[in-house]
């Protein structure tokens, strides 16, 4: 399994935290791809260059390879500071 | 190494951050510090208060790595980080980053790079309370472009 | 302008001086500090103490013309600038720059600057007390290079 | 009358810390040139490049003209900070 989770204005527009999924996915990319496959808001906002993403609480890009018990993480451009 | 990386509710003070950075080291003769506080008018809008979410298993790593750089960078005494989150007040502080180092051209890169850093990688969103509701702060490209500039 | 430009004999507190450049002080979100100290070893000797000469008639003066040349070239909110003369034991604070604005861009460069400039132009000068008696400090040619880079 | 100081190792090296001279120069380096004539040490510490000049508080090049009541001061490169 996966654990993906949504930070601040992307966990909003999607109403959702956190997901438990099966790992069926090569890398970051993939799983981002069968995300935005869940609907218009899903498109939008998880789409490459608006969203950044996390795999093991690291940055990582869509090539990063992805194996089962990964904590995923999906969010906006960071603005801490 | 002399780490000291916090993320918190409750405020800081300088005062005691300045004295973990000076006391008992004799070494390092530049202190340079920053702090960032809630101000009144940001990107056009009027703020009345901030809320900080961040990632907690993310953050701390995030910026134990950005310190490792900077310290594979320059030769640096002792740094300090802490980073608030949750609800904050106009003029309250947020952020305060603290390196010593023997030679201060040392001392201020590393305290910029890291605040640099910190702005484009550490897991932190700001949502603002204006009198016209709340939004999340868009990420600048100024500071984006101010990372680069360090590769 | 809300300039502080002091020569003292008498140490100087950070937390007053952090007072001063962040109280009422909404529009700035950025404070940067620079502290130096006397470090146990400069140019490879061992140092016990040291003493500050300066020159009261320009010291201030030229202080200011630096303050001015640094508010030319950022947007600066607070400046302050802390010099100590007379002498000095290990560990002693020496030298406070303090600078608020809104971007902390600015700050850093302006508080980096003050300090170049501050060490290449303001008349002040260390003579050095060691083991084996005392010495005026030599310029370091480092120094004027930090200097010249702003231009 | 031009009031001259110096500071620091070349008030020590001089043994002098301050002169009152006839306005005599044209500018700041025929002073110094008048005083380089006074004896080695003077020639030594009082050279281009060796010591800094001001004229009236602010740093000066010798081709800074003088005038009758200026205040000179000679010192070493500053090492303050």
């Amino acid at each position: 399994m996966i654990r993906v989770l949504f930070f601040a204005r992307l966990r909003e527009v999607l109403g959702c935290e956190s997901l438990e999924l099966p790992c069926d996915f090569y890398d970051l990319g993939g799983l981002r791809q069968a995300l935005m496959a869940r609907g218009p808001d899903w498109q939008e906002f998880l789409a490459p260059g608006t969203s950044l993403g996390a795999v093991n609480q690291t940055l990582a890009k869509d090539d990063v390879p992805l194996q089962d018990g990964d904590e995923v993480a999906f969010f906006p451009p960071v603005t801490g500071g | 190494m002399h780490d000291h990386i916090a993320i918190q509710e409750q405020d800081f003070s300088l005062t005691q951050e300045y004295q973990a950075l000076r006391e008992a080291n004799l070494q390092d003769g530049a202190i340079v510090t920053f702090s960032g506080t809630v101000r009144d008018l940001n990107q056009g809008k009027r703020i009345q208060s901030l809320t900080l979410e961040h990632y907690p298993a993310m953050t701390l790593k995030c910026l134990q790595q950005i310190v490792a750089e900077a310290r594979n960078r320059w030769q640096l005494g002792r740094v300090r980080i802490i980073h608030r989150v949750g609800r904050l007040a106009l003029g309250d502080q947020i952020v305060f980053v603290g390196v010593s180092s023997r030679h201060r051209g040392d001392a201020f890169a590393a305290c910029e790079f890291i605040m640099d850093y910190l702005k484009t990688r550490a897991p932190f969103w700001k949502k603002e309370q204006t009198g016209n509701g709340e939004h999340w702060v868009e990420a600048k490209a100024e500071d984006q472009r101010k990372a680069d500039a360090w590769k």
